[in-house]
């Protein structure tokens, strides 16, 4: 086709998905240095249906894209399921990290018109990402022994700490919380970290007070030398009194709908309270890790 | 070469691309190099801390996105001590924005900016979230050269005023700034609107009402720069929607010296960059060697493609 | 089984979807069974020949259409003597819709047409491509409450009015036709627009402005609807921007009491009658017994989602 | 995936390129008919380059699109080539109509988005048609000789006229008007019809002092019972003014912007002049094919 394209990059172009630039090295006036995150396509080596709700995501990533650390994110450029237009990238945590194959991971759930796009993405496709985003989880080096407690997607953005942990050779156990036994994902990866506990609906055994029984007798066990959550408010504000109560240290992943991504916009505030006092960050940049003990909860 | 710097009134700009207030922070030195940028435009500050508003603070919508921060802010002090200065590291002209709900502390907050290292004060007298009702100054011309005209007499710092594409005749609105003594006007501010979401039967967003922008909004304030440039003497710098090069070009021909970008940066955190090379590109294959000449370039008369458009009489 | 009815004043419509003045004609039933719709719209009529604006007429833009058809008619005796009887030959109320450029000339008008086999007399006193410069009546309340005045003392036939987006305060507006004796207000007309195209840098469309139509100005006609609605006690029919079932009712959660559908027939040709079989489904699934109970039903209370909505002060 | 869809039908969905209903039986106050045009989805048969500009695509048709006629045409909602929408269908004559195989073909020039959109179609994908629609093309059985003249695109549109001319035994010779013989489109197919003479750029026989000899000569051997013609302005001049002065008749297939395609929208208006007097009519539902002495051109 000789014709001209009907407009320049970015965004409405055949282009659009792709990234629109590289970004230029700082002026002579800034410390010359690199930038921590970039726009980049990265092609996909897999796509793989969990269960009836989650997909697994495996791209080739990009050398920057790679430096990502457990509970860091990027921003996706889904392409759209319908005919409409997507406005907004979907944040997503990385699942999991193999620097060796040049691979990044994404554990999703789909709930709606971002997600049912990302999921049409086929081996070979490139998916479009802004990062790595955001402030990570961090790993005292003093810590033996850690717990982790997710649920749902909560799950998917504890990988990486505990594959982390792992490598520290801090120990593990991971409770990991779900509706039933479909819905229990990646146990074998948590598995190959350290210890794994299912709780399930089908069986109650994920009700709060038996979580709250497990949790105690990691404490008593001094299996617990700090405390990571994500998923679940009502384990949240568990995991928060105990902390509290026993004095161990504890790191929270929220969410929040995203304009940006990246700290200008202040669309992706939550709530904190230090010393009694309000105040509201963001997830994007202040987090999405955050001292459980100075969050409030979603 | 093309030459790529544009003129508005005494501020010369490298390039006629700059960020929209809000939109923008140096915090986007995370993915970009911003002395690239023609103008650095910092968040709206008014004098106090402001918390902002409830989230969810934002939604997509059909043509964009809808928003309603509520202007969060630290306050003038911390803006003036660490901002200001952090937004100096780099090159390019900085716009400062302000905000007031009263004329006397407009005054007063115009004063005590300008006095520092900004070197454009923007003034905002149109966010769409600040009173639901619609009370802001830029939907009224009276109301409009009153604070425009207490500014000025506060300073000589370049005055830019942006106004609201909710005023009902924002010609009248533009020539009671420009009479007031503004040296540019932003057109515009985004546009009122309300996204209900029908599973809940709540609004999307926590402020119920909001601010739309993006590309849904840009032949709406594409007209609005016509209008306005064909009514004052000042430049006027376009925003509303730009998410490609033909949108910075369709508002300089329709009038606009300059651009503003929100949106797009949400969507590629680095479009700006990509827009100023494709325009440098875009000016090359079309021959012209110094962008501003697209100014105001627009062919007024209608497509001649047909006899029809002869033998029609208009309506 | 859900009851669809609604009633506008004194006229029950079968169900909320009607087509809106200038996107439908009887030519429709090339495709449809027209007897599905709510009821049936023509196209605005003024009394003389009308030829419209040259072409090309119509625009693709980001977020739907730009048009300045400039209401084309054969004039009153044509459509009364053909265009009436051959909307008759279908069962749905029939709307007929008037403009007029002179005030006198909308009350002869209304007169003239009242008396035909009409249901409804639609007042068109907001369409933003008959004078560029923008003097529609809509635009000011006092222009909209004398033109209704006096259309009203000549009919008692069920009258709707016509608003337009592009007022500034449209609320006053809307008052203003309620005071005056409107039976309902279509909220609203498209939004006044312009593209330029970046190729030959003329106007895309042959009259230069057009109003914009289609999904992206739905958030602000939506908007304007739910202050509207909060503000007269009449009903009001939503129409911009509808393609699917949950854009319907969103405009009936807002207030609402019916809808109107231009851009989508273009899409799609049979999307009225798609979305008549949604809605009744999308009522039945939700446990509404009748659609007449969206309207107004939205929640105006922020989403509690998060502790900061308690937290945050809203600015 | 267990979570409902975004939003339902039509238009945004997933389902949104599909036809959004089945057009229900006219109520009885109508005499019971048969609607003349559906909006109906048809499988690509085929899909390829015909030169560097052009696509010929074949479609699996319904039975109601196999009812159209030479001159007719689709209003074809075309996919987005991007990530932006498309908010026009974009119409396209019909090329060819192969009733026995159920199949129609189209001959489009890829120009902007929309027909860079439809040129992503591939083998087995669907694609949405509104039609048939509009008045095509008519043939008068007094007719023994006619003479196609198309220049572009407006080749494809005097395909189906040309191929009702042979099944009728009436003579056609086929002026074909391009750039380079690259662009002279489907002379096999016109053969088959009956004479084919192609003008060229490359060569200067599509000057308009040649084509008019050619068709003088034509005139002259009682070639020439009818004129048709499609796709320049000036071939269309010429032919106008060589029907008026030996008072040949003649059809004309215009095109225009079209919003509607139906007849309500008044987008797709065009000037003819009729007794020295202009009036605007609609190409979408008064066309596409005019009578050649009334149309006053483009
Ligand atoms: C830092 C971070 C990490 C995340 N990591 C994961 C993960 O590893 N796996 C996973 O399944 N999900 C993760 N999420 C959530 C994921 O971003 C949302 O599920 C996704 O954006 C929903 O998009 P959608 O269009 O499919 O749904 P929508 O229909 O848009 O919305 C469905 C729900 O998702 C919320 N949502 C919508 N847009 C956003 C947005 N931009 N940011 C956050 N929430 C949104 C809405 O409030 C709504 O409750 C993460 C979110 C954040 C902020
Ligand atoms: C009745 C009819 C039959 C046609 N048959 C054929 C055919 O057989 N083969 C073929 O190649 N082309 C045909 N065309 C022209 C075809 O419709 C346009 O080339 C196509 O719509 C261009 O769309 P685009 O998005 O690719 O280009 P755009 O970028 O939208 O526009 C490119 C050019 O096409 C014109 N155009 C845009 N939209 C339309 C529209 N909806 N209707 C008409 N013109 C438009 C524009 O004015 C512009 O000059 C026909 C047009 C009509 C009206
Ligand atoms: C999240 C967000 C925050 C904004 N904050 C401000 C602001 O603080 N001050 C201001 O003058 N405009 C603000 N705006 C408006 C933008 O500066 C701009 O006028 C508008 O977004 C239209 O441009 P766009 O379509 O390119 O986004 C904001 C817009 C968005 C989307
Ligand atoms: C092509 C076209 C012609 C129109 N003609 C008229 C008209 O004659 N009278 C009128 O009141 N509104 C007219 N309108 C406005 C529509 O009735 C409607 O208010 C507007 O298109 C918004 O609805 P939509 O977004 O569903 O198209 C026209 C709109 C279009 C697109
Ligand atoms: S998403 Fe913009 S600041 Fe976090
Ligand atoms: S395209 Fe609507 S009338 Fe022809």
């Amino acid at each position: 086709m000789s014709a001209e394209p009907f407009a320049s990059a970015p965004y409405v172009v055949g282009e659009s998905a792709r990234p629109v630039t590289v970004p230029h090295i700082p002026a002579q006036e800034l410390p010359a240095q690199e930038l921590p995150a970039e726009e980049s396509l990265c092609p996909v080596v897999s796509h793989d249906w969990v269960n009836d709700e989650y997909k697994h995501l495996v791209v080739e990533a990009s050398p920057k894209a790679l430096t990502v650390t457990p509970g860091q994110f990027f921003n996706l450029l889904c392409p759209s399921p319908d005919v409409g237009e997507l406005f907004f990238r979907r944040p997503q945590s990385v699942y999991r990290i193999d620097r060796e194959r040049g691979q990044i991971e994404f554990l999703y759930k789909c709930v709606g018109r971002g997600t049912r796009g990302l999921a049409t993405l086929e081996k070979g496709d490139e998916l479009n990402m802004v990062g790595p985003l955001g402030v990570g989880f961090r790993l005292d080096p003093a810590w033996r022994q850690i717990v982790v407690l997710g649920r749902g997607v909560g799950i998917a953005t504890l990988g990486p700490i505990s594959q982390a942990a792992r490598e520290g050779h801090v120990g593990v156990t991971a409770i990991l919380s779900a509706r039933n036994p479909d819905f229990v994902m990646a146990d074998g990866f948590f598995r190959e970290a350290g210890d794994v506990v299912s709780v399930l609906d089908t069986d109650g055994t994920s009700a709060v007070e038996n979580v709250e029984r497990i949790l105690q007798s990691l404490i008593v066990q001094r299996l617990a030398d700090a405390f990571f959550t994500c998923g679940s408010n009502r384990l949240f504000q568990l995991m928060k009194r105990l902390g509290k109560a026993h004095n161990i240290p504890g790191q929270v992943a929220m969410e929040q709908v995203m304009a940006c991504g990246l700290g200008p916009c202040y669309v992706c505030v939550r709530t904190f309270e230090v010393d009694g006092k309000k105040e509201l960050r963001r997830v994007c940049i202040d987090g999405p890790v955050f001292d459980m003990q100075e969050a409030v909860g979603w | 070469m093309v030459d790529m710097s544009v003129k508005i009134g005494a501020v010369t700009l490298k390039n006629p691309i700059m960020p929209a207030s809000g939109c923008f922070s140096t915090d986007l030195a995370q993915v970009m190099d911003l002395n690239r940028l023609g103008a650095l435009v910092a968040k709206t500050v008014s004098r106090e801390f402001r918390t902002g508003n409830p989230p969810p603070r934002a939604a997509e919508v059909e043509g964009g996105m809808i928003n309603s921060i509520g202007l969060p802010t630290k306050g003038i002090d911390y803006f003036l001590q660490h901002q200001v200065p952090d937004y100096k590291r780099f090159t390019p002209p900085l716009v400062g924005s302000i905000s007031a709900t009263t004329i006397e502390d407009f005054e007063a907050m115009a004063r005590d900016v300008a006095k520092s290292a900004i070197d454009v004060l923007e003034v905002n007298i149109s966010c769409p979230t600040r009173d639901p009702k619609g009370g802001n100054f830029a939907l009224h011309e009276e109301h409009t050269y009153n604070v425009v005209k207490l500014i000025r007499a506060t300073t000589d710092k370049p005055m830019w005023v942006k106004l609201s594409p909710n005023a009902g005749d924002v010609v009248a609105v533009a020539k009671a700034a420009e009479r007031a003594g503004a040296d540019a006007l932003v057109v515009s501010n985004t546009i009122l609107g309300l996204k209900i979401n029908t599973d809940t039967f709540r609004p999307a967003i926590g402020n119920k009402f909001g601010g739309l922008s993006g590309p849904g909004i840009k032949p709406i304030i594409v007209r609005m720069v016509y209008q306005c440039a064909k009514a004052v003497k000042i430049p006027i710098i376009g925003c509303g929607g730009i998410v490609k090069v033909e949108d910075v070009v369709e508002y300089m021909l329709a009038g606009a010296t300059a651009v503003m970008i929100g949106y797009l940066t949400f969507r590629n955190p680095t479009g700006m960059v990509a827009i100023i090379d494709g325009l440098e590109q875009w000016c090359a294959k079309r021959g012209f060697a110094r962008v501003a000449d697209l100014t105001g370039a627009m062919i007024d008369e209608a497509p001649m493609e047909t006899f029809a458009a002869a033998a029609a009489p208009i309506g």
